[in-house]
């Protein structure tokens, strides 16, 4: 094993399945050092500030036996895409009846922390899931993130790696060798009996210490990283809340419509694991607010170990 | 170059076979048969078959909601097309497309598409991968006056000429998008004129002027090639019919406008070059309208006569195996 | 009373708003004749096929005193206006510290039904849900229209009117004199006692006749119209959830992460309301792809009265 | 038309005011008392000092991502502008905003704006809005070279075209947009001859000459506020600091192409022109130097003894009352 920071992880992934397939191309307004040094800047594109037009060059280029992977930056600039995302790279290959692919690989980083208020913060990922033709990984450590943006890179589908961009610095350990983690697989971070505790991307460091210390007080809590958004591992999440009856999520996103109300949901309609249920659903999320400059105004938006812990003991009362 | 006399009769062909496609998807669309909307493109048939007669089958064009035209010009099959518009199974898209959703991937066509200026950006990664794979191809992109309007426009013709991506865009003004007048969206006369913009050749052309039309894509597609970037081509052209077909179509434009260009029918204005050309005669004109027609009529049967999609197959195809 | 149709009314909502207050003014790509005719092509504008160029017009003329109207046509050309939409009408009243107010009505046709393929069918306003900052109608019938597009428009917020495309030429009553409903109160459209049905927009019309069949097996079904998306007015649906102890929500939207998944885990966290569920959620949504072409396909995709029915029984069962 | 002495001092002091107003930033940024992120102006002064001097309190101006010089050259209060750096309930946006998002509605600033060519279609309206009301008031929406790239940009200027709106497009073309050379972007020198595509003037000015911007925009004004619709207008200058303030910033710009435009510094000319045709002497220069940074020190003061906002704030201004 080694260490490595989330940010090089993801560089990792990108450089070795350019290195495999030279199909690859990558396309971003600023062009990574490191990828033009080993590619070149005919597959190595820096655009114009023009995320609508790259993601649609990028669409056309996978439908013409290219794979590209477009990295938008900040999540809230994809929006200036959405025409493209939406109507044009989810729809694409279901409306022309499924005779071409379009493997594209899209990275951006979203989230809050950075003091970089409303236009350059947001964990915007549930408005994407509605839609029907994207898969999505929300990936929470650099092991993760090396694992399944190379499963994107290769899925023949376009897949959206929604990265913490407050996480890039942050460390962990990844194999020599190489390896891939399959889309779809939630991974279970640590058994329990007690409470199913579901988190989302960067939520998963908060949410460990809080178990640590609910295990002190004889709470047995487990924990459940889906990894992918879509398609969401719903057994698994099914089968611990069967085992726990009590399911909590946290997400550092607003909770209308969110990810943790799909979650929730997925729990609540299924009979099972409704009827082993003892006690409602919590979500814990950011509020559903833009995200504010000033620290004191942006640390209460979002959820901290605190509040974590506060909504689990909520749902053992 | 002068085009061979064979060259000029298959574009007449393409031209006139869009013209009879289209009629007939229009009375079927008013019986019922074809669902959702159809846009005709009727009277501009000159510039989708100018420019793709100038095309190899591995270049790549994009079409738009007006899409029939482009397709057949590009080389589609009529009976996976009505078949298409019928909602069969067997049409182009399984049915799940309908008329704005053609695509044929395996000809270099790219797809009609629903959204306004959407294909431009989609196309110009078809002229980034051409680039790449260093081959000599071409991608050509349509769109309409109403699209040169719009960002993605813009983007995506920028992005070629500061890449030089071996582009041809091809602007068909037909001085209308939808109801509303291009003179009240735009401040130019001529769209040509926006290249300036990018520092790239704008050309205008008679629209209805199919050898015309071929010449200047000549010239574009070999600059393309050449590896010098992308031009753009504005078609004056106009539209015969209403923006959609309707049963009791209100055609809101100046009727002396409409009857001057319905006066220079790029099918009788070429039909009727060839026959003073003595490229042809009255005689072969009238077979090769048969000839159409009867294809035509082959492609409504062969949609009639295939099933309709099952139900179940709504769920396919949301994602690749 | 008098009869009108959907479209009707959407138009002398509007119509009427542009009478009373000279600051409002519409835009579109298609300008209506009868507003050009009472109002002139000053106020009346026809625009550009640009729709994110004239979202942001609107908003800037609505931080500079004006009061837009924009209709944005089929809601599928909305994501072309995406970033406006998300980056600067629903963050700015905030980021900017609520100096200045943005009262802009937008107009969208949304649904499926015509035959009209992926790019111009679909019901996305989940996605708009999760953003904070936006309000949103979601009117079922020509009288719930009117009224609540009325109030949009005098609202001092951007607020999206989600109008169902395929019910325009539907007919409905409507009082003679001024009326206005208010943002934010649910409809009860039928009162029950074994099973609360929340229907989502044009779904109430099919959700009808389901229960009436019921009824006739004796079957109580209590029938909410949320009207509103956001705010949702979750009280109204959880006091009937505690009384009937059953919650089906309809939809012809995608159930992943859709304003269906919002309304049941708003009665599924609730503490009261899920102590009195006796059975698991049922969402009873279109399927989540994109929308298909041809008849037989589309008319699979989207809940219809037997499925409602069907599904309303699972519940009961 | 020649300005005043008092007028052309005016723009000495606003010049000089962004200049110490950011230098104070970016230590403050730097020593952890500014969050997030910070892009200065430094270098560009002459480019809002030029245009801002040329309109009026009613008229309005939106900017970008690089906001604090317009805020100050339209005339906002700097106590209000460090307060909102500092992230304190004093400041423009109660703390909500910080640098990227400083507006003042009450002097027709529409916002610093965080994504790139996101203003650019809002100020287009605030131009709708003073076409409506019909008092000659003018819209102003400055960009930068990267911004023209995109799709906003050109529906704006579209519309304003066809539309004739009372607008003036400030291009600050600094050659740079980030990390990216504008040369690799679009294949043009020169940004003001997209003014072609949209059939309006397109002028082209020193940047750095503060004097040279004002009366293009003098001219540019004067015609929006006759009814003759839209300019287009590009300012060559140069950020001398990098794209945002760090640590240790690494500027990938060629080392004699930032000493070129070092030589060529805003301030400095315009200040050694005033002496030089006697407008001022060194010691009101120096005077003025002073009195200036006391403002910033003051501003600074009132910035450190404002508040924090309360927590419970961020939950409130989602919706106006
Ligand atoms: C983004 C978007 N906005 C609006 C529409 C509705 N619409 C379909 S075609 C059309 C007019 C297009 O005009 P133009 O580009 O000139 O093409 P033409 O129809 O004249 O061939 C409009 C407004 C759309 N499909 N997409
Ligand atoms: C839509 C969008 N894409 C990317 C960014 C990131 N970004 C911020 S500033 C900038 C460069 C802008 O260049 P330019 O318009 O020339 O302005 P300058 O910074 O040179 O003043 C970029 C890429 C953004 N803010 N918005
Ligand atoms: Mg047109
Ligand atoms: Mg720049």
């Amino acid at each position: 094993m080694r260490t490595v920071t989330y940010s090089q992880a993801g560089l990792e992934a990108v450089m070795e399945e350019m290195q495999k397939d030279d199909k690859t191309i990558h396309l971003s307004t600023n062009a990574p050092a490191a990828l033009t040094d080993s590619f070149g800047t005919s597959r190595v594109r820096a655009t114009p500030i023009a995320e609508g037009g790259f993601t649609g060059i990028a669409l056309g280029a996978a439908g013409s036996g290219f794979r590209p992977i477009v990295n938008w930056s900040m999540v809230t600039f994809s929006f200036v895409a959405m025409d493209q995302i939406v109507n044009q790279v989810s729809k694409i290959h279901y409306m022309f009846g499924g005779q071409a692919k379009f493997p594209i690989t899209f990275r951006t980083s979203c989230g809050g922390g950075g003091r970089m208020a409303a236009q350059h913060s947001q964990n915007p990922y549930s408005m994407f899931m509605n839609l029907a033709g994207l898969k999505m990984i929300l990936p929470s450590t650099p092991y993760d993130l090396k694992g399944l943006l190379k499963s994107a890179i290769r899925e023949d589908n376009p897949v959206i790696s929604f990265e913490a961009g407050n996480m890039y610095a942050f460390e962990g350990e990844i194999p020599e060798e190489e390896y891939t983690l399959p889309l779809g697989e939630a991974h279970i971070l640590r058994e329990g009996t007690d409470v199913t505790v579901v988190t989302l991307g960067r939520m998963l460091h908060d949410t460990l210490p809080a178990a640590e210390i609910l295990d002190k007080e004889g709470v047995s809590v487990e924990i459940i990283d889906p990894r992918t958004l879509v398609p969401m591992d719903v057994d698994t999440i099914r089968a611990s809340v069967q085992k726990t009856g009590r399911l909590v999520i946290v997400d550092a996103a607003g909770a209308t419509a969110g990810a943790t109300a799909e979650i929730a949901t997925a729990a609540t309609e299924h009979a099972e694991t409704f009827a082993a249920m003892k006690a409602p659903v919590k979500r814990i999320c950011a509020f559903n607010v833009p995200i504010p400059y000033s620290p004191t105004l942006e640390d209460h938006v979002f959820p901290d170990a605190d509040k974590i812990l506060a909504g689990i003991r909520e749902v053992l009362a | 170059m002068a085009l061979s006399a064979e060259k000029q009769l298959e574009m007449l062909r393409t031209m006139q076979t869009i013209r009879r496609f289209e009629e007939r998807a229009s009375e079927d669309y008013i019986g019922g048969a074809i669902y959702g909307v159809v846009h005709c493109y009727i009277g501009e048939e000159a510039v989708a078959t100018g420019i793709c007669s100038a095309l190899n089958i591995d270049d790549r064009i994009i079409s738009t909601h007006r899409g029939h035209g482009h397709c057949i010009a590009k080389g589609a099959d009529l009976n996976r097309m009505m078949a298409e518009l019928y909602g069969r199974a067997t049409g182009y898209c399984k049915g799940k497309g309908g008329s704005m959703h053609i695509a044929d991937f395996s000809i270099g066509m790219l797809g009609a598409n629903g959204i306004v200026a959407g294909g431009i950006p989609i196309v110009t990664g078809a002229g980034l991968a051409a680039q790449l794979e260093g081959k000599g191809q071409v991608a050509v992109s349509f769109f309409g006056d109403g699209a040169s309007n719009a960002g993605p426009f813009h983007e995506s013709i920028n992005i070629a000429s500061a890449w030089k991506l071996p582009m041809i865009y091809v602007c068909e003004n037909n001085l209308w998008s939808a109801d509303t007048e291009a003179k009240g969206t735009l401040a130019l006369e001529d769209i040509a004129a926006r290249a300036a913009g990018y520092g790239i050749p704008g050309v205008i052309v008679d629209g209805n002027d199919v050898l015309a039309v071929n010449e200047v894509a000549e010239a574009a597609i070999a600059r393309a090639r050449a590896g010098e970037g992308p031009s753009l081509i504005e078609c004056k052209t106009y539209r015969q019919r209403t923006h959609t077909e309707r049963k009791e179509a209100i055609d809101n434009r100046p009727a002396e406008q409409v009857a001057a260009w319905m006066e220079r029918d790029p099918i009788k204005l070429f039909a009727a070059d060839l026959i003073e050309r003595e490229v042809m005669t009255e005689e072969d004109w009238k077979k090769m309208e048969e000839e159409i027609a009867q294809e035509v009529l082959d492609a409504v049967k062969f949609a009639e006569e295939s099933p309709f999609p099952d139900p179940e197959e709504a769920l396919v195809d949301v994602f690749a195996e």
